[in-house]
């Protein structure tokens, strides 16, 4: 377990500072579908809420327990799919997540975790289009 | 990390070194006088052989030892190891068929895994669970022990807890059976008051570091009557009557003797002083509730607060107070590999909860400032990653 | 003893702090941010790690190794036990039946009694024998291995006589045959060249204290590819690869890593300086003439001279020269016991004229003046002593 | 084997230092006597010469080869004889001698050689008286 700032990506370190995204979805119309993954073991929990309105996703935020590579890819995938809807999320597996956060290898069963909470919100956001 | 010091709360890992200390040090190193090998026979070699005897002379101090029970050594794993293998190896190989050992689940990795390497030289190992309070019960020590036991070793003071251990009342029993006491007091000696004669403990490790002195020096204390056997670790010119060949580091056993030298006059008061730091601290973070504290409040060092945080995740608390806190996480203390704590574990508490604890640890130097915006930027950090938690993760992760 | 410090000639048994380690390691010693735990996963705990890396690749290009290959110790000894005792051991208990070690009866005490450990734990130990010069040769070592030699141990260069030995050889003749080789080169590091990559050896001891910098560290190399067998000395934390648990001495290091900085940039250079200031030295010695020499002139380390003087009594040469001159009798050499030198025994030489013998050893602080100063003291001091000689005593003491 | 000159007495160092009588006899009248002992393994080599004048012993010298406790006791003896003369040099042995330096238990054996030496000087002497 590393907990050196500089063992982070400076994306990474911006992300867990910021985390944006990490927050209630705002009042509104439309339908709600989440989507969640837990493995206490492995250190991860992240759930995954987007607002659809019109059949296109308008909101999309996350909640965490992880350690900060958990913590950035969550509030990555949320942010892609705020920008890029359910194609954008599409998009995204635990390899991207790697690439784009620069994680060490022992990080990978962490963003399996955020990507297994990434699809059961995308087969739930599909099911409401 | 930021350009100003982190607030430094891992005493229990290494103090710093006190500037007093640090002062005689120098003044050693430099000085022309004190250059020969203590061992050799001429004048230079004199005057720095009766240095390290005025230093060996404050170190027994700090426990009351006699002198010429004082081994130095290069630290406390040392002194552990050759307390614990030194003991069984020597009771071993006397044909006495001692081969029995207790000791505990909650020692220090020096304790621990010296005891695991007797397993492999054919030991038989009695590991003692602790209390829900993570403290090792004399009265355990007493049933555990056969006709074939060699050796007791527990620690004094647990280094991710704090808990004490009644060593008067283990060596009081071990002396009964005839069984040698040996006692890993790196984390209490100079913090809470030790005497040997009184206690009756056979063998006693310690380290300067962990007290104001120097990295890289220890002590074993070797009762004189009854005198333990003890096999040496490493073998040559015969140094401290035989038990530790090698070269002694004059600057660093002077080094370790201020340290005890001041230690032994400040401990009452430190104590004190310390534990109202540690109370302030707990109250301070109260606002960070939910948490709990790991091991006893009773009974414990005055300076380890080990504490966990409901729904922290420990590699992001770490993290967030890189650079402002430097703690220890309850996944690895100071240690040279990073797993769950197996102190913590054998308290009971899950692995979420582990990673989720932090050993907060005080020293000589720790102010009531440092305290507060400790608390607070602890309070804010675990705040502001529990903002991000997914609803139920505060009940279960803890 | 006088006001002022002696002429020290005992570089061997420790050479002083150099002034320019000492203020490093002074600086040290109280700079704020490297009081940390080098273990401690915090940031002024990375910033000890990072220094303590640093002097690493220092200390390993002095032999020209790779850094991961350096295990900090505590000194010598202990490299010299954890060498000794550890690869044996390993190669005992790896059920390979290697039991079969092969060394000599010259090494320091370090390797010649963890060598008779390993006879109590039964092993088989060859006792190579030097020639009349005092070198173990080559060919002797080659004659000397059995299918179950675990480990060859033979020292670079004798404290006493400084006769070194062909360690390139050495190591090629156990390479072929699959033989750990170890060589205790705690007096030749920075004293001659040595390549550990080129010459191949397994293990190589060394410390600082020898060299210019702090008593109380040491290093033990550990080659690579293929890497020999080690069973730790002492077990705990799993520091330095699982090898030498226990927390490191920052400031130790960071001395021992300038040390061998400063010493890798000046070998050739104080070596010329040092052997033209020995021949001076043996020179002025003439004086005290009939003397002779123990040890070979060639093939040794440029700064010993090993010296014995017809017709003296070694006890009261070293009382004439008390206060004066700092050197070791030929009756012990910087260990904590004192009996006639077995070196020189093994040399073939009487015990009255080991007695009668004196190692005078120069460092790199020694000058043209006090090796002059020198010369005069002693040739004074023997002349004085045989003046009060019976007839025919300084034909029987040679 | 302890070189340390606080742990000779003073008597010790100061004996050892000017090591009186440690000549040759002064060109004389009278009959020479000698008495020597050696135990190179013991380390010490002593040997005594008297010069005698009218059944008196007029001089005394030694000459020694051993450590600072056996040079100064031979000095020492040396010097009783030429004060004390026989009688003088009868009352002394090895624990005397002992006593007198402040000498360690371990010297007993250099210094009974010492003494051997006196003993073959004062029969030779006794002889010739
Ligand atoms: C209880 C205990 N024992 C032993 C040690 C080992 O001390 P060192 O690393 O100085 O050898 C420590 C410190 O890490 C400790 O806390
Ligand atoms: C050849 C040799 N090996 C080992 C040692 C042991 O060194 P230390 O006493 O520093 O452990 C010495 C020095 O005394 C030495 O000269």
């Amino acid at each position: 377990m590393s907990r050196d700032a500089a063992h982070y990506s400076p994306r990474v370190l911006e992300l867990f500072v910021q985390l944006p995204g990490a927050d209630a979805l705002a009042a509104g119309a439309g339908a709600m579908a989440s989507g969640e993954a837990i493995a206490l073991d492995r250190g991860a929990w992240i759930r995954f809420e987007v607002r659809i309105e019109g059949g296109r996703i308008v909101d999309c935020v996350f909640r965490a327990w992880g350690c900060p590579h958990t913590l950035a890819a969550a509030a990555w995938v949320a942010t892609e799919i705020r920008n890029g809807g359910i194609a954008g999320g599409a998009a995204i597996d635990a390899s991207r997540l790697m690439r784009e956060l620069g994680a060490p290898a022992e990080k990978m069963g962490r963003l399996l975790v955020v990507e297994d909470a990434l699809r059961a919100l995308l087969d739930r956001a599909r099911a409401l289009q | 990390m930021g350009d100003s010091q982190p607030i430094y709360l891992d005493h229990a890992a290494t103090a710093p070194l006190d500037p007093r200390v640090a002062a005689i040090m120098s003044e050693c190193l430099s000085d022309p006088a004190l250059q020969a090998n203590p061992a050799s026979a001429h004048a230079p070699g004199r005057a720095a052989a009766a240095r390290i005897e005025g230093a060996r002379a404050q170190v027994a101090r700090l426990i009351n030892a006699p002198p010429e029970s004082i081994v130095f050594t290069s630290g406390a794993t040392e002194s552990v190891n050759l307390a614990i293998l030194g003991a069984a190896r020597a009771a071993g190989a006397a044909g006495r068929g001692l081969r029995h050992v207790v000791t505990s689940r909650i020692e220090h990795r020096a304790g621990l895994v010296a005891c695991r390497q007797l397993e492999r030289e054919g030991f038989e190992v009695t590991w003692l669970k602790p209390t829900a309070d993570g403290r090792i019960d004399a009265a355990a020590v007493a049933e555990a022990l056969r006709p074939d036991t060699a050796l007791v070793s527990l620690m004094h003071a647990n280094n991710e807890t704090g808990a004490l251990t009644d060593i008067d009342a283990v060596a009081a029993c071990c002396r009964d059976r005839g069984v040698v006491f040996h006692t890993d007091a790196a984390q209490s000696a100079g913090k809470v008051p030790i005497d040997v004669v009184a206690s009756g403990v056979a063998l006693l490790s310690f380290c300067a570091h962990k007290l104001g002195g120097p990295k890289g020096i220890g002590a074993l204390y070797v009762r004189r009557r009854p005198r333990p056997a003890l096999q040496a670790l490493q073998f040559g010119g015969g140094h401290e009557g035989g038990l530790r060949s090698g070269t002694l580091a004059t600057h660093q056993v002077i080094g370790f003797g201020a340290a005890c030298a001041l230690a032994s006059g400040a401990i009452a008061q430190d104590a004190a002083r310390i534990r109202a730091l540690r109370d302030r601290l707990w109250l301070g973070l109260q606002g960070a509730a939910p948490l709990w504290r790991n091991g006893a409040a009773e009974s414990s060092l005055p300076a380890i607060l080990n504490v966990g945080f409901a729904g922290i995740e420990g590699e992001s608390l770490l993290l967030e107070l890189d650079g402002r806190l430097a703690v220890s996480s309850g996944a690895a203390c100071a240690s040279a590999t990073a797993e769950p704590s197996y102190v913590l574990r054998s308290l009971g508490r899950s692995d979420e909860a582990i990673q989720a604890s932090l050993r907060l640890s005080l020293g000589r130097g720790t102010t009531a400032t440092e305290i507060d915006r400790a608390a607070r930027i602890l309070v804010d950090g675990v705040r502001r990653l529990r903002s991000a938690l997914p609803a139920g993760a505060l009940e279960r992760i803890a």
